[in-house]
């Protein structure tokens, strides 16, 4: 407590932006490591690149927070108001229907309402691509997922991977098997949580012993659980998904690559989109898709891993990706986004 | 020991409990303190022990004033006490308990249990206590619980004032006599005794100096030659008969009839074991018998409480079989628990609440599940000054009663209702004379009045005194149904399991009685 | 016996008369025919259930005819029944139960690994097992230790956060993971010294402080991560190493479960004795017992309850404080809001399961762990019919039936949770 | 198990008062302001839990902790940034619990509706109809002598139970919604029983078991809302059919404002509690009840029946713990539940008995309480972060709870019938 005193008043981020951005997240929390946390992330990243736009959040713990948060957002006199979670989609239809003069956005849900701008991502796209990785890079012929929650945002992946196995299988005249998730039947292996990393890792330990050696955690934090396991097995490694684990996790060195969801990005693409539709600009309505195409998803590079991966399959990576984009491979998943 | 205090007071909160008492106990004296219910003797014990803190008033031992933060202190200054409440830990052996505080090890804090053993048998073999250092005190009899505490206290290290509160309450005729012996011995080897009890004639037996205190000051010292009915006048302070009227019975149709009841407990003890015993409307029937013979399972089951594994209870001719607690007590079934602090009272409750606490579902206390609490009121209204509870109002709750009168509202509740039987186990345990004679009165009036009663006792002297018929039990049979001018020695002798003819009443009824002997090896295999 | 007790000893009845138990025989029996209808109408012919040692002996594999075993563990399920029904000696009861019910399940073991895909990995899933009982294991006995003394530990919860936490924290700063799990104790020890002055100087109702101690705990723990994202590498996993032991942890399945695994399972079991053996053989377990037991008692002998109790309850948190960092150090995780999901509360159940006895303690978290570890193989292998959500709850299943069937009324320390004001009555 | 006792504590006032200090009115009040009976302890107990909390936020934000970096060479930055910190986090939490000044202004102003200044409140009244329910079912088998920590499960099946009979069937709103409420109290008091009847039965211990039946009726859940049956039909997320137009709690306040959340729930809650009370000091039920809890022995002396006590007590309990679930699938979560509806009510319902000493009308003011907190924590955000709140809430409940630790604290004096406190009974 006996420092110099500044000379001036440190600036307390864009304290005078005239533009106010808001989110509001699902449960979880805005620090999940997940959609809440990648949303924000791009929410902050505008208000980096913009000195005029101010950007808060309030986090719910549950679907009866929606409404109040959504509303004090509302009474914060919010120009651009997002809400995180397809849950949510309905919750901020009525608002911006009470509210048509202030733009709203909805994550992972589609709105038809004039005022909402709906991000999705097809994430079946990316996944696809980290299945068909795995399948190649495995010596036991046997990798596995395992879910948070069975619900789509999860099961997307789930479905893409399993779709990239496949591909994989019948190109290549393989037979990797896939545990903790059977596309088909829509059944598979879920903690029910989204933070028990303990019994992300038990579970993983599990699918070890079963034979599993690349595991694809689709569970938020709950995740780093199966990284530490494949951090204490040299042979077994892991896929990361929405963000470069590389990157966003400690675990780099077990990650092979990662199945991205740019989130972040489209969060920040669209906050900056609604300053320019605010001042004056093109207002901002109808949907974005994150798909590979769009580069709104896509697999994070191999990193430490470039040299285990064949040149060959890097092609066959690359010419995939064009088909996916061309149109003449779709991945199929229920849970893909809704309209486009 | 030279024991002195001087003006030691005692208030709790505004309530003063002990006021300015002064006494001397002089070394080997044995010092006996005389007082109602609630008169403040264990509390001066208490402070004498360390476990309360007098609020003014000094102690002085050889003359020296000392002042304890706690019973450690006491004990350090060579003081033993036997508390009213036992203080036994239920599910430590003997060995255990007795070693409590001052452990034998052997280094390390880690236990010897060898050594344990040991100082319990050298104890009780020194005064004659007989005691067996692996059991489990809450397993045991409360006679024998009570010789635990006692060899509790003679183990200090150097015991040269011993408090006895209550030491007799639960004890038979013979460990009484057994008791006071060892309390003389104990004097004339310089031991110093304060001791307490209602019974006044052990007090006549043993003591060297009286001191009688009513409502926490002392009023009376009296030498041990004074009379019964002067001791009892010094402590109630009017004078009181002690002799119970009593009319010849005259007993009618059975109300009471057991055949054959037998009960084996959780632990696969047989506590009853083919029980016969028939009561008559108009009388009542003494059972004497050492605590733990099967008394208290007794008084359970015809409650209906435990059900008898064979056998059958009918009250009133009726079949109890599959009749629920409820069901006997609509029946006219009256109940004076033995344990009132346990069975008895819910002593949270008021006053008011605990005279109906069986009848609260009845007109008039209850209409269309609702309470009635104006009915339930007039009910305690009544009681209190039928049954003369001294009680600040019908509100207040009993665990600001003193024990006599928490047993008066028992008594109450049980006689306020109409009843064709009634069993009454221990009815005046702890009381002190005044209120026992109150009890005593009520139940020969209950009796004229055609209800059987069964009146379960391990006093003799209120057997005797109530008594149309006695029936001793032992090991959960009824060994004997003698008159009620049967000589003690002939009771004392059955109560021990010996048959009328002989053997001696000291010895137990073990190894060389023939038809018992197997079920006895197995008891000392527990 | 060297001393008669003078008093009348009342008969023993002969235990090996024959006594009838109606109910329990009529569930051992349905429970027995349920596991026939199965083993014939249900489960194929050909059904196999694979055993595979898959450590030691990698290519030893048993192939059971699933059938046959489950008849047999059925009929004798069933038998166990009959005999109960027909009357059975009362001191072969607790044990024939148990022989039941362990037939039983492991009738419902049998079954459920005969689908196809499925192979009981017995040296993994036991090691597994032995790893997962460890939290329950270190709350109950921290339980243990406190109610044994009188006071009741409802926060153990909160300490397993704090403990968690702290681990990762004092590992992060000091670089040393040892010093970690010396941190998450010590940061145990000062949430319970709180619940210890609260209940013993306050004399505040212990399970409120409980309550609210969790709730600190949690209130705490979750603003600390939130200020430590803000540095970097404050709260970065820490690993600790497999211990192995040699040739011993080639023994087919003893050396993986017991010689193949890390120090918080060594510690878990030494400590069970350890516990035990104080509160059973020393003096301070006797004075701990009798506080808890009957304060006033041992008040009048001169020991110091709420002393006792204090420091009793302040100790206890070192070891609940070292089960946090299970979740964390043990796990090599990273702390994470929340992460101790409940099993706090859990490791309450395990202590009142195991009796308030450390051994009984051991049994009751090994059996948590055990179908914890089998509830998530199978859902992984996903060869079970039952929904995954459903395999989760065996463990809580398996408790009630545990609890309800064979255990009964379970006694508490007569004292625990009463506060004690020396010269009470 | 806790009820009100006075315990007359070693340090008794020291007869303190002299008779011939005249009793002047000021004199009282003082005195009283002075002494720890439950008022002022509840008053000081919010005071001290503020001024931790103020320590917190203090310490939790970054701009006023760096001005105390260089609190020597200026200390006044530390002092404005501090009490300007303050006084902006409680009175965000004020605005979200009582009254947003903003929106009185804007009402001045004629540009917000009357409706809008009650929002506020409708939330604190929204957020506290389930802890009434809860409290009043830990409460009322805290008179038993029962630990009823299974509440969250109970609330769980009851939520399931009205929604099921809120969407399976069709029927005007009359018959409708009362339906579903009873659908979930039943429900409630199904799951409840199972603890008591196995208690009753096998003296299974009701912690362990109601706490495996939480984790059961949680796991329970996850899968239900996943069955065709109960799954949404138009979204594919975790989360259940909507309820029937004519089975939604109706809006208490809606001609005010569409926006203004609270609804019947509430009222049933007062009502629930009403009869609580009832049942506990007026009916024999209550008396039985209450028996069994203080003494189980003398109670099966005087003929009760305590396993059936257990049971109904349980069931009972069970039942308005369902009534919670009941309140929030026809009331804030009508539009379809999921694993987060329940949150933590059932749990949070210990802490509100306990806080209300088992009491109906205690019962109610502590969900009030709390129910202020959680809208004032959810709106005050990120001005105040939601972990700070719960430890406020911690700290609140601590001080009331240790009336003693306040007493020592701020050097009361003890109050005539010695301090008010739970008293304390074991497993
Ligand atoms: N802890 C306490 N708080 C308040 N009052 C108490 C306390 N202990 C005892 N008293 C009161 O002090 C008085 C004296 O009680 P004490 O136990 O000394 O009576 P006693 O003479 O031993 O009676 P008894 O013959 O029944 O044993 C009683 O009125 C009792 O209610
Ligand atoms: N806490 C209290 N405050 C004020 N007065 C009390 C309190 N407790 C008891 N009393 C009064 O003290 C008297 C005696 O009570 P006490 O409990 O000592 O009886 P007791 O005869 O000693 O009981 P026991 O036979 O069980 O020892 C009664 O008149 C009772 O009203
Ligand atoms: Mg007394
Ligand atoms: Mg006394």
């Amino acid at each position: 407590a006996c420092g110099e005193a500044p000379s001036e008043n440190g600036g307390d981020g864009n304290a005078d932006a005239s533009f106010l951005a808001c989110m509001v997240t699902d449960s979880g929390g805005v620090d999940d490591k997940s959609f809440n946390e990648s949303s924000w992330a791009g929410m902050e990243a505008a208000a980096e690149e913009n000195d005029d736009i101010k950007v808060e959040v309030k986090e719910s713990s549950s679907e009866t927070d929606y409404d109040p948060n959504l509303q004090a957002m509302v009474d914060n006199e919010c120009n651009f108001i997002i809400g995180v979670g397809g849950l949510m989609t309905e919750n901020v239809n009525t608002a911006a229907t009470a509210n048509p003069d202030t733009a709203f956005a909805t994550v992972d849900g589609f709105s038809e309402v004039e005022n909402v701008y709906s991000i999705q991502f097809d994430t079946a796209q990316s996944a696809f691509l980290a299945g068909y990785v795995a399948a190649s890079q495995s010596k036991t012929g046997t990798v596995a997922t395992w879910g948070g929650m069975k619900i789509p945002p999860v099961t997307i992946f789930m479905d893409g991977f399993a779709a990239g196995i496949e591909q994989h299988n019948t190109d290549k005249g393989t037979n990797v098997e896939l545990l903790g998730w059977d596309a088909e039947a829509q059944e598979g292996t879920f903690l029910n949580s989204f933070e028990d990393t303990a019994a992300g890792k038990s579970t993983t330990d599990t699918f070890i012993s079963q034979g599993a050696d690349i595991i694809f955690p689709v569970a938020g934090p709950a995740g780093i659980g199966a990284l530490t396991a494949a951090a204490e097995n040299d042979a077994v490694n892991a896929i990361w998904v929405d963000t470069d684990g590389y990157e966003s996790t400690e675990y780099g060195a077990e990650l092979i690559t990662s199945a991205e969801k740019g989130l972040a990005n489209a969060v920040k693409d669209s906050v900056l989109a609604a300053y320019e539709a605010a001042n004056g600009g093109e207002a901002i309505t109808g949907s974005y898709v994150g798909t590979l195409a769009n580069e709104g998803v896509s697999i994070a590079p191999f990193h430490d891993f470039d040299s285990a991966v064949s040149a060959d399959t890097k092609a066959e990576l690359e010419a995939l990706t064009q088909q996916i984009i061309d149109g003449t491979l779709t991945v199929e998943s229920p849970s893909s986004p809704a309209a486009q | 020991m030279r024991l002195e205090l001087k003006g030691l007071t005692k208030k709790f909160g505004s309530f003063t409990a002990d006021d300015d008492i002064d006494l001397v106990v002089e070394p080997g004296q044995i010092h006996a303190v005389l007082g109602e219910n609630g008169a403040g003797k264990s509390t001066l014990m208490n402070m004498l022990y360390g476990i309360l803190t007098p609020t003014s008033g000094e102690i002085l031992i050889d003359d020296k004033p000392v002042s304890f933060t706690g019973p450690g202190d006491a004990i350090a200054a060579g003081i033993g006490m036997v508390h009213q409440h036992f203080k036994l830990v239920g599910p430590f052996s003997v060995a255990d308990n007795v070693q409590l505080g001052r452990e034998h090890t052997q280094g390390m804090g880690v236990l010897s249990a060898k050594a344990a053993r040991k100082a319990v048998l050298d104890v009780s073999e020194e005064y004659g206590l007989k005691l067996d250092p692996d059991a489990i005190c809450e397993d045991l009899p409360v006679g024998v619980q009570q010789r635990v505490e006692i060899v509790k206290a003679l183990s200090g290290p150097k015991t040269e004032l011993l408090i006895l509160d209550e030491p007799t309450a639960v004890l038979t005729p013979a460990e009484i006599t057994e008791l006071l012996q060892i309390m003389r011995n104990l004097a004339a080897a310089g031991t110093s005794i304060l001791f307490i009890s209602h019974k006044l004639k052990e007090v006549q037996a043993v003591a060297d100096t009286v001191t009688v205190i009513r409502r926490g000051k002392v009023v009376a010292e009296l030498e041990p030659t004074a009379s019964e009915a002067e001791m009892a006048s010094a402590m109630v302070g009017r004078a009181v008969t002690l002799q119970v009227d009593k009319t010849p019975a005259e007993p009618g149709e059975a109300r009471l009839e057991i055949k054959d009841l037998t009960l084996v407990s959780d632990a696969g003890v047989k506590v009853l074991d083919g029980l016969d015993l028939t009561v008559h409307s108009g009388e009542i029937v003494g059972l004497a018998g050492v605590e733990g013979n099967g008394q208290t399972e007794l008084a359970r089951a015809i409650l209906g409480l435990v059900k008898p594994d064979e056998g059958r209870i009918a009250i009133d001719g009726k079949d109890m079989h599959g009749a629920s607690p409820a069901d006997r007590i609509a029946d006219g079934l009256g109940y004076i628990p033995e344990d009132r602090g346990r069975d008895g009272v819910i002593s949270e409750f008021s006053v008011a609440e605990n005279l109906v606490l069986n009848q609260y579902r009845d007109v008039p206390f209850a209409r269309r599940g609702a309470v009635n609490s104006g009915a339930v009121r007039k009910r305690a209204v009544d009681s209190i000054s039928e049954f003369d509870i001294r009680t600040q109002s019908p509100e207040e709750p009993v665990s600001a009663l003193s024990g006599g009168n928490a047993q008066k509202v028992i008594i109450a509740r049980e006689f306020s209702r109409p009843r064709r039987f009634l069993v009454a186990a221990q009815p005046t345990r702890g009381v002190d004379v005044g209120a026992s004679q109150f009890i005593h009165s009520r139940l020969i009036a209950e009796r004229d009045t055609g209800t059987g009663v069964l009146l379960i006792s391990s006093e003799l002297d209120e057997i005797y005194a109530l008594a149309d018929r006695i029936a001793v039990i032992y090991n959960g049979r009824i060994v004997g149904e003698v008159a009620p001018d049967t000589p003690r020695a002939v009771i004392g002798r059955l109560m021990v399991g010996a048959d009328i003819a002989g053997a001696d009443d000291t010895a137990p009824a073990s190894d060389d009685d023939a038809d018992q002997t197997d079920e006895e090896a197995n008891g000392g295999d527990r | 016996m060297a001393v008669d007790t003078m008093t009348a000893s009342p008969a023993l009845v002969d235990e090996s008369v024959p006594v009838r138990y109606a109910k329990a025989g009529a569930v051992f029996a349905a429970l027995g025919l349920f596991v026939l209808v199965i083993a014939f109408a249900v489960v194929g012919g050909d059904d196999k259930t694979l055993i595979r040692f898959d450590k030691t002996l990698t290519d030893v594999e048993w192939a059971m005819p699933t059938t046959v075993v489950m008849a047999v563990l059925g009929a004798l399920t069933a038998a166990a029944g009959a005999w109960m029904l027909a009357g059975i000696p009362k001191r072969r009861f607790k044990l024939v139960s148990a022989i039941a019910v362990t037939a039983f399940v492991f009738s419902l073991l049998f079954w459920a690994y005969s689908q196809p895909g499925t192979v009981f990995r017995a040296e993994s899933i036991l090691a597994g097992a032995l790893f997962l009982s460890l939290p329950y294991l270190f709350g109950a006995l921290s339980g243990v230790v406190c109610e044994r003394s009188g006071v009741i530990n409802i926060g153990i919860e909160g300490q397993f956060l704090m403990g968690a936490f702290t681990g990762v924290l004092v590992a992060n700063i000091t670089g040393n993971v040892y010093a970690g799990m010396v941190g998450a104790m010590v940061a145990g020890l000062l949430s319970t010294m709180l619940l210890a002055l609260l209940a013993t100087k306050y004399q505040v109702n212990q399970v409120v402080v409980g309550v609210i101690l969790n709730l600190l705990a949690l209130g705490f723990t979750s603003f600390m991560y939130d200020q430590l994202k803000k540095a970097e590498g404050l709260n970065s996993a820490f690993a600790v190493p497999t211990l192995s032991w040699g040739p011993l942890a080639d023994i087919p399945v003893i050396g993986p479960v017991l010689f193949q695994q890390k120090i918080f399972v060594y510690i878990g079991l030494v400590l069970v004795f350890v516990v035990w053996f104080l509160l059973y053989r020393t003096r301070w377990g006797l004075r701990t017992r009798a506080v808890g037991e009957h304060p006033a008692a041992a008040d009048s002998m001169g020991v110091n309850v709420n002393r006792l109790r204090y420091w009793n309850v302040t100790v206890a948190g070192l070891i609940s404080g070292f089960g946090g960092a299970w979740f964390t150090i043990a796990n090599s995780l990273a702390f994470s809001k929340n992460m101790t999901a409940g099993l706090g509360f859990v490791a309450l159940a395990v202590m009142i399961v195991g009796r308030w006895n450390p051994l009984g303690v051991l049994a009751g978290a090994l059996i948590f762990g055990f179908t914890t570890q089998v509830a998530r193989d199978l859902d992984a292998s996903g060869g079970s019919v039952v929904p995954g959500e459903f395999l989760q709850m065996l463990p809580y299943a398996v408790t009630l039936v545990v609890v309800a069937g064979l255990i009964g009324k379970a006694k508490a320390p007569a004292a625990d949770g009463v506060p004690y004001n020396p010269g009470d009555k | 198990m806790s009820t009100d006792t006075t315990t007359p504590t070693a340090d008794q006032p020291e007869a303190g008062e002299t008779p011939e200090s005249k009793p002047n009115f000021m004199r009282l009040f003082g005195r009283y302001l002075t002494e720890a009976n439950s008022v002022m302890v509840t008053i000081y107990s919010l005071l001290l839990a503020f001024l931790i909390g103020a320590i917190l936020l203090i310490v939790s934000d970054e701009y006023t902790r760096s001005t105390f970096s260089y609190f020597f060479s200026r200390p006044q930055d530390a002092w404005y940034a501090s009490r300007d910190l303050i006084v902006e986090s409680y009175t965000a939490l004020f605005e979200g619990a009582i009254l947003n000044l903003n929106t009185l202004d804007r009402y001045a102003a004629g540009t917000a509706e009357f409706g809008d200044l009650l929002r506020p409140l409708s939330e604190t009244l929204t957020y506290a109809t389930p802890l009434i329910f809860t409290g009043l079912a830990v409460g009322l088998a805290f008179r038993a002598g029962l630990f009823n920590i299974g509440a969250q499960g109970q609330m769980i099946f009851g939520m399931m139970g009205a929604l099921i009979i809120g969407f399976a069937l069709d029927l005007p709103a009359v018959i409708h919604l009362p339906l579903a409420v009873i659908a979930g109290a039943l429900a409630g008091a199904a799951f409840g029983a199972v603890p008591g009847v196995l208690k009753a039965t096998t003296g299974a211990h009701e912690v362990i078991s109601s706490i495996m039946l939480n984790n059961i009726a949680a796991l329970f859940l996850v899968w239900s809302i996943s069955t065709e049956f109960l799954h949404s039909e138009t979204k594919t997320d975790l989360i259940t059919k909507p309820v029937d137009e004519s089975a939604v709690m109706p809006k208490l306040l809606s001609g005010l404002s569409e926006s203004l959340r609270v609804n019947w729930a509430l009222l049933i809650g007062v009502a629930a509690a009403v009869f609580t009370w009832w049942l506990l000091s007026r009916s024999t039920f209550g008396f039985r009840i209450r028996a069994v809890g203080f003494n189980e022995h003398a109670s099966a002396t005087a003929g009760m029946r305590i396993g059936s006590t257990y049971t109904t007590t349980m069931a009972v309990a069970g039942g308005l713990a369902g009534l919670a679930g009941a309140a929030l699938s026809l009331g804030v979560g009508a539009a379809g539940i999921t694993t987060n509806t329940a949150l933590e009510y059932g749990f949070d319902g210990i802490t509100v008995a306990l806080l209300g000493r088992a009491k109906p009308g205690g019962i109610v003011a502590a969900a009030l309480l709390f129910g202020a907190l959680k809208a004032g924590a959810l709106s005050a955000q990120p001005d105040v972060p939601v972990d700070i709140s719960t430890l406020l809430q911690a700290i609140i409940v601590l001080f009331i709870a240790a009336p003693a630790l306040v007493k020592a604290i701020l050097h009361l004096r003890t109050p005539r019938g010695g301090l008010v406190t739970l008293e304390a009974k074991g497993w």
